[in-house]
Parts: structure tokens; sequence; C-alpha cells
């Protein structure tokens, strides 16, 4: 009896996890090889067929292609820029730090669906106030959400101001959580400000820094699905699809069920690899911790 | 000495300051919007701030659409979500990491790949199967799929790892059973990160958006982030003000929550270990 | 404050952490209301000994009993134990009163009863002020009454602890010693106590069981201990500074240790001839070494040059080499010697020891123990 | 709760997890409202759900006023009204859903070009059916123009009843007009790009914007007054003839005014829509439904004409809109939903309709009755331009098959292509149609 008392404790979440998670992955993988419009009783078995069809499209590689201009936009935008103003708020006396910690932070309680419509006036290339400061300046005013260039960078932006803030807190406490010592050690060593940073900080907060690069990687491509669902639809002609936006174009936008789950498996392939690499890196860097 | 002081912060306070303001720039956009007479929405410029202050799009927004039984439906499934949630997670944590059993790593591992599966892979088998239990337009329908999140295991159970062992080993000695130990060692040990966590899920339950939309699709059963929905019509046009007042009152609670516990979130988060 | 001790057996365990044996066939017994001290270097299992009585660790094979009870099924919360751990192990969110009312409440002992025996417990460790602390705002020492109160108000027969003092300053520990052993008096419950400490084990201990390896080397009261070691580990492990132990042959009466030969007094060396021949081991302790500025009779003493000399005010412990490598730790009066000198020790040899090649005492004459003064005679 | 005997305690995990399920199960059992269920007749009325995509914003008070008369009206029908999110493909979405978790609506939304798709996929009662069962049915069918019920027919059948009808319009800035010096509106496209030239030479302002939504309407508005075909079906087979010499004609023009003359504007609807309204665009082709909200939130003088020509040729303007298809599976459902149709396209009602949302009523003789819809149309002279344009109105091309919605798509990539410049409209129009002719035939 006591061997099933961890049972009893994990079950109840483990039991959701794989009746919503595990179990529409697998008929995910059944559902790949038909043809099927979710709603006809009859579904037709159509073998590799969806797969074929989507390597030798264009759509699938644009999409993957994407996937992963957007995650390096998003690794500068949502690790890059939170750790360096992050690491301004330390450098700061702490009572002065309250404002701003409650600012930036204060973004993260919009929904992303709210944060696109809001981006979508601020985007606006004839009255938004991005082009008319741009127009001030004597520079033209890019067509942000039609131009196959800005595209992906106005939609990373939109999911950047959404994630800054809840990055930006996780990577303060990482730092925050470097000991003085350290740091005071290396000041009598008369390591300059920049050394310290370099050889001291940003080793001790590796850690952190993992878990929030891991997190966009994997998490940018879901978030930056809902300003392409909201704003663009995944155009011009495929310039902002990402692979999760085109598993969500095939069902709902086209009701091909077949070819959505197909696309769902080769995502989840990509995504297999990296998966593996990073419980990898998240299982490694807590023993490190221990 | 306070001037060099000053002028060796100020570069960081510019940062800080630029950072702040463009963080709540769209933020003030959409409360004055939600402010503005309608055709002064379309003016342009870069003065967001309303010439006219006026509520009427407020009001609109109350007498259109019965806004406290929508708050209503969005709290109750934010706190169903994040209460049940956070119970299956820290029963879960806790048994990750306070017994060893085979398998514990494998299982472990499975949840942490459930993490990444995005939820547009899930979305459509999962619709068909509340569906058919009947659970279209319910709580149950709405609440209990968005439970299956396997990120509060992963996260408390980094925190867990930092409390003593022996804190746990004198709980037992003391007599405690599991559920004591949980309760009364456990929890408030790891307080700062179950706090964190349960805002983090709690905003996050309160913003969901594509799950109620496929489940719900009677009015009186919607959240908040539905009802953004009832005013905007691609074909007749969006009716911005009253769109931007309904989205400030969707934010406003969670924001006020956040203000005023504002010192305590951010310390919970600090405090929490959940910097993974 | 009456608690009913009982004995606690280990019989024949043995403990596996996957590939290391942290216990093997270990065999212990403690009886009713002993104090049991635990000492051993890290790592040598005292520690997973302790665990196992307390329920922390399931045995592997072998069993142990409370009384004439099997425990080994029994969790740790009825086994009717009280644990100070080495940090202490406070509930940091709890204030020293709830900390020590945490067990009763789980115990569902009554409210009045939790509080008069809070009240008792902690006007005997002197926490009265201290109750509505919570550990944070205490200070090392008071940490560890904290912990020491919370684990006596349970008033249950077994009481264990797991380096209890190691986390104090010297002086501290000193007083924590003596404290700990009157308040053992008092309650009366059985002891086992764990620490690598053989001070504190020479102190507390009624018996002290000797650890190393996985294995129990030796169990025996602090003076046997001392003046009795079973096998050459125990005699270098207690004793600071530790016992010389210097390989050696003998050839008739004389002795030959490294460059030196000496003449063995008659009752040893014919106790020795009776012995297997071969390498043995001479074990003298430094205080059983005698330094002279010159030499005593032939054959009696041996010159050594000071190598190093640590003056700790009422004595000092001079560090020597002798003739072919052989070095010597000598403890004496200070003063007079300087560095480099050259000195002559002389053996005092009612106390040495003799421990044959894998390092099993080979005893002594019985003739020696008849004027023995060391009061670690009898059986 | 946790107060349990220590035997006990190793069994609460076990009674929490029971009463998570129990939880569960309680609030699926409370969850659900009481108009589900595919039966709903209880107590001899019928309750039918009738789903829309009209906001607040546009047409929901209307549908809330219509359902309340009718179920005022109609004791032994009960319709529950529900708003889908999303437009018509988010309509779809749910009907889908709907459909395949055995509770679809009684009476729905079809945006026109879901219609094939609709017809194809989604089990429902043809209008024809429903009209047969009907003894006054063939009489309340004979007060609609043909080319109007054509919007509902595929293939000759009435699938769905014809209910909303927009067309496009030209809305223009009268005050950048005057400021330009453009004396009156233009009539023909050359007009319409000269006329953009001016104002931005004039004015500094873009000349024209025209929708793009994530549909082709306003494109196919122009490609076939062009005397282009989008679709052309022959033997029963449909094939995608958009990229003929005349359609290309009519998109060079518009990438020649985004591209070349830099007058037009290339950016979402909803941008382009804020842009006109805002005043920074002279012109802007859209749909008139968009009417009152245009006229409400402009500050200057917006006035309407029909949709430009090209040249001498006969202007083709697509109906947008919806038509209203029964889903009801049992036949006192079915019956319900034909009269709550009925009584939807009664000339009161879609009096409230007209006026509620700006739609064109799809019934011959509402518009100039002066028990109707009159003294609106005379209050509202921007209608004209689209009530003027009626007989030009051709049914929306929704693409047949499996692949249908592909086939918009490939369409609306082609769009991007060409006024994104990367590709020539002879190029991508080629291309996408060739893609389209791949997909259909499938």
């Amino acid at each position: 009896m006591r061997r099933f008392i961890p049972l009893v404790f994990i079950a109840p979440a483990l039991f959701l996890i794989v009746l919503f998670t595990f179990w529409p992955v697998l008929s995910t993988l059944h559902l790949s090889f038909l043809q099927w419009n979710m709603i006809s009783p009859r579904a037709r078995w159509e073998g590799p067929g969806n797969y074929l069809s989507l390597l030798t499209g264009r759509e699938f590689w644009l999409a993957g292609y994407n996937t992963l201009v957007y995650t390096v936009i998003l690794l500068v935008f949502n690790l890059v820029l939170p750790y360096l103003v992050a690491y301004a708020v330390t450098r700061v006396p702490p009572r002065r730090q309250t404002p701003y910690k409650a600012l930036i932070f204060a973004p993260g309680v919009i929904s992303l669906a709210v944060a696109s419509v809001i981006f979508l006036w601020l985007y606006n290339p004839v009255l938004g106030p991005v082009d008319i400061l741009l127009r001030h300046l004597g520079l033209g005013a890019p067509a942000w959400l039609t131009g196959y260039r800005t595209v992906i960078w106005a939609l990373s932006l939109i999911t950047t101001w959404k994630l800054f803030g809840y990055n930006f807190i996780v990577l303060l406490a990482g730092l925050v959580a470097v000991p003085r010592e350290l740091i005071q050690a290396a000041q009598l060593e008369g390591a300059s400000g920049w050394q310290i940073f370099w050889h001291i900080i940003r080793p001790q907060t590796s850690a952190t820094s993992l878990y929030v690069l891991v997190m966009t990687v994997v998490w940018g491509a879901q978030y930056v699905f809902v300003p392409i669902q909201m704003l663009t639809n995944g155009g011009p002609d495929y310039a902002s699809t990402n692979l999760v936006f085109l598993i969500y174009q095939y069902g709902f936008g086209f009701f091909q069920a077949g070819k959505a789950a197909a696309c769902a498996v080769l995502t989840l392939l990509v995504f297999l690899v990296l998966i593996l690499l990073q419980a990898r890196v998240l299982e490694k860097k807590v023993y490190y911790e221990d | 000495m306070k001037v060099r002081r000053w002028s060796k912060e100020a570069p960081w306070h510019i940062l800080l300051i630029l950072t702040a303001v463009l963080s709540l720039l769209p933020f003030i956009w959409m409360l004055a919007t939600a402010f503005k007479p309608e055709p002064e929405i379309f003016a342009g410029g870069l003065n967001p701030l309303p010439a006219v202050p006026t509520l009427a799009n407020f009001r609109f927004v109350m007498e259109r659409v019965p806004l406290f039984r929508y708050f209503a439906n969005t709290l109750l499934a934010a706190v169903l979500i994040t209460g049940l949630k956070m119970v299956t997670s820290i029963l879960a944590a806790y048994g990750f990491t306070r017994f060893r059993f085979r398998g514990r790593e494998f299982i472990f591992y499975l949840c942490l790949v459930s993490i990444f599966v995005p939820v547009q892979v899930t979305m459509l088998p999962n619709y068909l199967l509340i569906s058919h239990l009947g659970w279209l337009n319910s709580f149950a329908g709405l609440v209990i799929p968005q439970l299956a999140d396997a990120m509060g295991i992963f996260l408390l159970r980094q925190s867990i790892r930092t409390v003593p062992v022996s804190l746990f080993e004198a709980a037992r000695i003391d007599g405690a059973g599991h559920l004591a130990v949980l309760r009364r060692v456990l929890l408030p040990a790891i307080k700062p990160a179950v706090v964190a966590l349960a805002i983090l899920f709690f905003i996050n339950a309160w913003n969901e958006y594509y799950w109620p939309l496929l489940v719900l699709n009677d009015k009186s059963m919607y959240t908040l982030p539905l009802a953004l929905q009832m005013f905007t019509n691609q074909e007749g046009g969006t009716a911005w003000g009253v769109m931007m007042a309904a989205a400030s009152l969707t934010a406003l609670p969670p924001l006020v929550v956040y203000l005023l516990t504002q010192r305590y979130v951010v310390d919970s988060f600090i405090n929490s270990g959940l910097k993974g | 404050m009456t608690v009913i001790a009982e004995s606690i057996q280990f019989e024949a365990v043995t403990k596996n952490y996957g590939r290391v044996t942290a216990l093997r066939e270990f065999n212990l017994e403690v009886a009713a209301g002993e104090r049991m001290v635990l000492l051993g270097p890290s790592g040598c299992g005292k520690t997973t000994a302790l665990r196992l009585v307390a329920g922390l660790e399931e045995a592997g094979r072998g069993k142990i009993y409370f009384g004439d009870r099997s425990v080994n099924d029994l969790p740790p919360g009825e086994r009717g134990v009280a644990m100070v751990f080495q940090n202490y192990a406070l509930y940091p969110h709890m204030t020293v009163a709830e900390n020590m009312a945490f067990g009763l409440k789980m115990r569902r002992v009554p409210p009045d009863q939790i509080k008069a025996r809070i009240d008792r417990a902690a006007s005997m460790l002197g926490l009265e002020e201290l109750l509505l602390r919570r550990p944070r705002e205490l200070s090392g020492g008071q940490r560890q009454r904290a912990a020491l109160g919370r684990a006596i108000v349970k008033e249950a027969p077994f009481f264990l602890l797991d380096e209890p003092l190691s986390n104090l300053d010297a002086q501290l520990r000193a007083r924590a010693r003596a404290e700990l052993v009157s308040l053992h008096r008092q309650i009366g419950s059985t002891m086992l106590y764990v620490t690598h400490d053989q001070v504190e084990a020479m102190t507390v201990g009624q018996r002290i069981a000797v650890i190393a390896g996985g294995e129990l080397q030796q169990v025996d009261t602090p003076e046997r201990i001392y003046h009795r070691p079973m096998n050459a580990f125990v005699a270098r492990f207690i004793g600071n500074p530790p016992m010389n132990l210097m390989p050696v042959k003998v050839a008739g009466n004389r002795l030959r240790m490294g460059g030196v030969s000496l003449q063995l007094p008659a009752v040893w060396a014919a106790w020795l001839a009776e012995r297997p021949q071969g390498e043995i081991t001479l074990g003298i302790r430094p205080e059983d070494l005698v330094l002279r500025a010159e030499a005593g009779p032939a054959g009696c003493s041996f010159p050594v040059r000071l190598t190093w000399q640590e003056d700790l005010g009422a004595e000092a412990v001079f560090y020597l080499q002798a003739a072919g490598e052989l070095e010597l730790v000598v403890r004496g009066r200070p003063g007079g010697v300087n560095t480099g000198d050259t000195l002559w020790v002389e053996i005092n040899w009612e106390r040495v020891h003799f421990f044959d090649g894998p390092g099993r005492s080979l005893g002594r004459p019985q003739a020696l123990d008849r004027n023995d003064r060391s009061g670690a005679g009898g059986a | 709760m946790f107060q349990f005997k220590s035997r006990v305690k190793k069994k609460v995990p076990v009674f929490l997890s029971l009463l998570l399920l129990g939880a569960a199960a309680v609030a699926a059992g409370c969850g659900g409202p009481a108009t589900q269920g595919a039966g709903g007749g209880t107590g001899g009325v019928t309750t039918i759900e009738y789903w829309h995509v009209n906001s607040e914003s546009f047409g929901g008070q209307a549908v809330r006023d219509l359902v309340n008369e009718f179920n005022r009206t109609h004791p032994d029908v009960k319709v529950v009204d529900k708003f889908q999110p999303n437009m018509y493909l988010g309509l779809m979405q749910n009907l889908q859903a709907a459909i395949a978790g055995g509770h679809p609506p009684a009476v729905a939304q079809i945006g026109y070009n879901f219609l094939e798709y609709a017809t194809a996929n989604l089990p429902h009662q043809t209008v024809d059916d429903a009209a047969g069962q009907d003894k006054d049915g063939r009489a309340f069918l004979n007060d609609f123009r043909s080319n109007i019920l054509d919007l509902g027919r595929v293939n000759g059948k009435l699938e769905g009843m014809p209910y909303s009808i927009s067309d496009p319009v030209l809305y223009y800035n009268s005050d950048l007009f005057s400021r330009a010096g453009i004396n009156g509106p233009p009539r023909t496209w050359d007009e319409v790009r000269r006329d953009a030239r001016l104002i931005k030479e004039k004015t500094g302002n873009y000349g024209l914007y025209v929708q793009e939504p994530s549909d082709n309407w306003a494109q196919q508005a122009m490609m076939e007054s062009n005397g282009a075909k989008v679709l052309t079906k022959k033997d029963g087979r449909a094939t995608a003839t958009f990229d003929s010499a005349a359609a290309v004609d009519a998109y060079q023009l518009m990438a020649d005014m985004v591209l070349k003359d830099k007058t037009a504007l290339h950016a979402p609807w909803d941008q382009g829509t804020q842009a006109f309204i805002s005043g920074k665009v002279g012109m802007t082709v859209t749909t008139i439904a968009k009417r009152n909200y245009i006229e409400s939130n402009a500050k200057f003088k917006v006035a309407t004409v029909p949709f430009p020509t090209f040249g001498e040729k006969p202007r083709r303007v697509p109906a947008g809109g919806n038509a209203l298809f029964i889903f009801a599976r049992d036949p006192q459902q079915q019956k319900a939903a034909w009269e709550f149709i009925k009584y939807l396209e009664s000339p009161a009602a879609l009096t409230v309709w007209t006026k509620g949302t700006g739609y064109l009523p799809p019934r011959s003789g509402v518009l100039d009755d002066p028990k109707y819809l009159k003294p609106f149309m005379d209050a509202n002279p921007l209608m004209k331009a689209a009530v003027d344009e009626l007989p030009d109105l051709v049914p929306w091309v929704s693409f047949p098959g499996n692949n249908g919605l592909q086939c918009e798509q490939a369409m609306l990539d082609a769009r991007d292509a060409i006024l994104g410049g990367r590709q020539t409209p002879a190029g991508a129009l080629h291309a996408a149609a060739e893609k389209v002719n791949q997909l259909i035939g499938k």
C-alpha cells in the first residue's frame, strides 16, 4: 500500500496532463493520416499524403523559417533587453527601485489579445504615433503590418511588450541572488564595473538566464500566435506565419483536420530535439543549484 | 559626493525611465482611448490624452453587456483554475520531490515535455472530448482542460528543493502525516513561490481567450476577454472607444490587485526560486 | 517528567545507498535509559544508524528492536522518538512555542497539557523569554536550545541527537555538553547521540560506539575506549594529538623501531614471545612519552630532534624526529627547549599498546593490570 | 479537513483527488444551460438557437429586438440568439465544432463566401425543402428578386435564404476633394486614379484605400467589373479564371496606384478605415455596411458614389452579408426555424434590420414603402449609392470542394504579393490560379 502513496499525490495532475495533452497528441498523430473536415462522419485514409503535401509546399518551410526568425528576435527582446534593464535596477539604490519594478511588470497583466488591438492603432501607417514621430524626424514610415520585412518585428514587439515584465522580474530575482561578497571581493581586486558584470554577475546568473532562454524559445512560438491571428492572419503572403499559426490555419481556417494534424506532428518533431535538449538543460541546471 | 553619486546613477535611471515609459505607453493609449468621444479617437496625433474626456464608452459597455455577470464568470473561472491548478501542482511537486519510486524521473520528464506542446495541437481533440462529455458551455468544460499544465509542478519542484530536507524529517518525527507536512511545513516554507505562482496562474487564467472562445458560445457564460469581441465587427466597424473601455475594465482588476500588492508580488518572485 | 525508556537493538543491519554500503552487518545494543554516543569520522555510517532508529531510513537487511518489538515497519511518527537535527530543522514560520507544540498537536495532546509541557521544558532550558520568537530571531545557541526544547516536550522514550553541537562556538559547546548530560539525567530516556567530535563523545556518552567504514569498531565506556582501544583505528581516532603508532620488530628482549633499538621490559618481552612474530605496531599516547634533556640509562631512551613545538600554555606538544625517519608527538611541560635541539625520549612501558598486522589489539600482560592506576581495569 | 488521525491521513490525498473530480462533475452538471439538447421542446414550446455575428457595435441591438418581438408574437417558439465572435469564420469554426459535437443551432448566418463550403460540408435543410413543406412557401419566395435569390443558390438549388446584403461603394472625403480642387466624385477607375494623384499632390494625403480584409470581395468587384470572371463553371466543373487578361489589368491598376503612384494605401482593413476616418485618405472603397460607422466617426463631410466602373463596362459587384441556413435536425425545430426565417425576412423585421445594421433589404418593395424604409432612406442619402447598385449584384465567389477555404487564401496570398511589390499581377495571379485549380481538382 505504501508504494502507492506517491502515485496518489501525482495522480490528479498526471491524469489531467495525460487526458488533455498526451491523449490529444496521440489522436493528432492518428488524425494526421486522414483527410477529414471535423464533421463528416467518415474520414478518408490519406496515408502520408498530408505530410507529403506539406513538405513539398512552401508554406511549411516558410513558417519554419519564420519561427526561427521570431525566436532570434524574441531572444534579443525578451532575454538580452530585460537582463540589461534588470541589471540597471540593481545599480540604483533599493528605495528608488520600487517604482521601476512596479511599472515595468505592469503590462504583464493585460491580455495579448488586448495588446494586439492596441498595437493595431500604434502601428497604423498613416496616423499611428510611431509613424508621426518618424515623419517628424523626416523618415518614411514603413507599413508595419503589410511589409514583408517589418511584420515579424512588429508582431514580436507586441509579444515582447507583454512578456518583458515577467522575464524582467525573473532575471532580477537571479541578479539579486548573486552573493554580495563575490562582488565586493572583485571590487577589492580592482575589477571595473564591466569586468565585475562579465566575470562575476553574468556567470552567477547563467542558470536564471538559461531558464528564461528556454522558456522564450519554446513559448515564443505560442505567444506570437495571438498577434498573428489577431492582426495579420500570417500575412502578407506567409511573411508572418509561424508553425503554430499554420496548424491553426489548416485546422480552424481551412477545416482540414488531417493536414493541421500533420503540421502539428511535424512541428512537434521539430521541437522534439529542442525539448529533449532543454529538459536536460533544465535538469542539469537544477542539479547545479542543489 | 552627492553629485558624483547621481552622475553615476543617472545613466541607469535614464534607461529605466525609458523602459518604464515604453512599457506604459500602450497602457496609457488604452485608457486614453476609452475616455475619448468617438470622433476624437480617429484624430491621430502624438498626444494620446483625450481633449474632452467622456464616460460615454463606459456607459455603453455597461448598458449593452452584463459586465458584472462576465466579471463574475471570469472571476469564478480564474479562481477555480488557479485554485485547482495550485492544488494539483503542489500535490504533484510534493510527490515528485518527497518520494523515491520507480519511474519517477520518467514520469517527471513526461510532465516536463507536456509544457512544450503547443495548445493549438491539443485544441481540436480536446474540444471534441469536451463536447462528447456534454461539457460545452459549462464551467467544467471551461476549467478542467485548462488544469492540464505542468509548469506549476516544475516551478514548485524547484522551490521545494530549496527547503532543507531535515525540516520534512523533523515533521515526520513529530508524527505529521503527508498532508500535515504539506500544509503546515511545506506551504509556509515556500509561501513566496506559491503566491507568485498563484498570481501568475490567475493573470493567465483571467486573460485566457482561445479556449473560452471554443467552448463557450452562450453569451451568459462569457468571460471578459470574450466579451471584448462583442464590440468588434469587421464588416460594420469596431467601436474602438467602447472596446478600449471594456478592455480597461477587464484589465483593471488584475492591475489594481497587482499595484496594491506590488511590493509583495515582486518580492515573492524574487524570493520564490521561480527563477527556475 | 517521567519517561519509560526502552532499549534499542540493531541486529545484523545492513544499509546500502545504491552501490555504497553505509552499514554492514551492524550489531549494537543500547540499554534502556543509557546515553550512547555514536562516534566516527564523517561518512562512517553513524548518522545512518541514527536515522534507521528514527525511521527516516528503511533498513535493507536486519532488524531494529525497541525493547523486544521490531520497529522496522513503523513510520517515524509512531516510533516515539524525539530528534535534534544538526541544523536544528526548526520550522522557520513558527515561533519557538509553536515549534515545540507542533509534534504534540500532531499527537493530539490536549492544549492545556501542551502548554504545561512547553512551560516546563522552557524553564529547564531557560527559553521562557524566547517562546514567542521565530527561529531567525534567535542566536545559534538559542536555536540549539529551542531544538532541544522541541525534542524534550515530546517526553519520548528515545532521544536522538545528530551532531547537535557542531554549529556552536567552542565555549558554548562546552557548556551545552554539560547541560545535555544533566538534561538526560532529568528525563531519563534512551539517548543516542551522533558526533564526530571525540571530546563530545568522551564527555557526553556513558558508552561510546566507534564506527568506521560502516562497521562497528568498539563499544565501551569512554575510559576503556581511551585506554583499551581494541584496534589501531580506535586507538588513533581517539585522543588529541593522536596516539603515536610505529611499526616495530621484536627480537628477544630488544625492540627495533625505525633506526632505534630499545630494551624491552621483561614482562613485555616474555608476553610478546608468546604472540605471533612478525610485523607488529607499537602504540604510545603522546602523554606516555617522557622528554628529557639528557640520555637516561642505556637502551631505555633514544635521541630525537625537536622539529616543532606548540606551546598551549598549561602544556606543550612537541613534534620530534628520531633516527630512521621516525616521527613522534610528545606532550609535556612547556619551556626550556628550542626547535632544533636534540633531546631524549623515554617510554612509559606500562601504557604502551601492541597491535597485530591487521591492526587488532594484542592485549596486554595481566601482570601489568594489577597495579594499573588508569581506572580502566576490570572487565 | 487536515485534522485526521494518523492512520486516516494517508487516505486524504485519495479523498482530495476524488473531491476534485467530484467538483468537476458537479460543475459540469449545473453549468450547462437549459437550452442545450437536440430536442429543446418542453411544454409545447420549441426552443431554437439563432447564431449571428452581430456585435454590440453592429446590429446586436437589432437582433435582440427582433428576437424579442418574434418570441412575443410566437408563443410556441422560443428563439435564443447567440453571438459568435470573429465574424463568419469564427461562426463557422464554432458551427463545425457544434455539428461535430451534435448540438448545431437551428438557424445560423452563413457568410456568402462560405456558401459553397457550408452547402457541401454541413448537414442542413435547404430553403427549397423548407419552403416546399410550407403551403405559403412559394408565395413567400416570390417576393424576392431572382438575382437576390441567386445569392443563396448553389448549382440552382436554394440552399440558404439571402438575408443581409451589402455592396461595395466608394466613400469620399468632400473636404479633401475641395482642397484638392476636384469638382465631382469619380465615376470610373481612371478618374479614381487621377483624383488620387490630385489629392496626393495638393494635400499630401493618400488618395485611395481599397479594403483588404481576409477575403477578396472588393478585388472580385474590380476584376469582374473589368469583364473578368473569378471562377468559371462549365459542365459542372469550376475553373479559376482570375488570371485572365482583364483580371490582371484590374489588379495592375491597383498595384500601380500603391507601388508606382504611391497614391493608394496598402494596409489591413481596420487600419485603412482608421486612416480614412481620420481624414488622411481621400477615398475608400468598402462595404455599405460601414456607412453608419464612417459617418458617425468622421469629422468631415462624407459622401458615397457607386463602385467605379472600368470605362463603359458594366459594373458587377458581389453581394456581401449572409444567408440564413437551417441546421436543425428535428422536424419540429426545422419548422420553427423556417417560421423564424420568414419572420426575419418580413418587411417590418427587415426595416428594423436595415436601420440597425445598414444592410440592404433582400426583399423587393421595402425600400420605397413609406411604411417601412422610405423615411430612413431619405434621411440617409449615403445609402443611395448602394441601392443604385442592386441591379449590378452578382454572387460572391465561394470556391467549391473540400479545399474551398484554402483557395480563398491562395487569392489573398496573391494580393499580398502584388501589393507588397513582390510579384507582378500577371505572375502572382497565374500562380495562384494554378494552385486553386489544383486544389479544386482534389
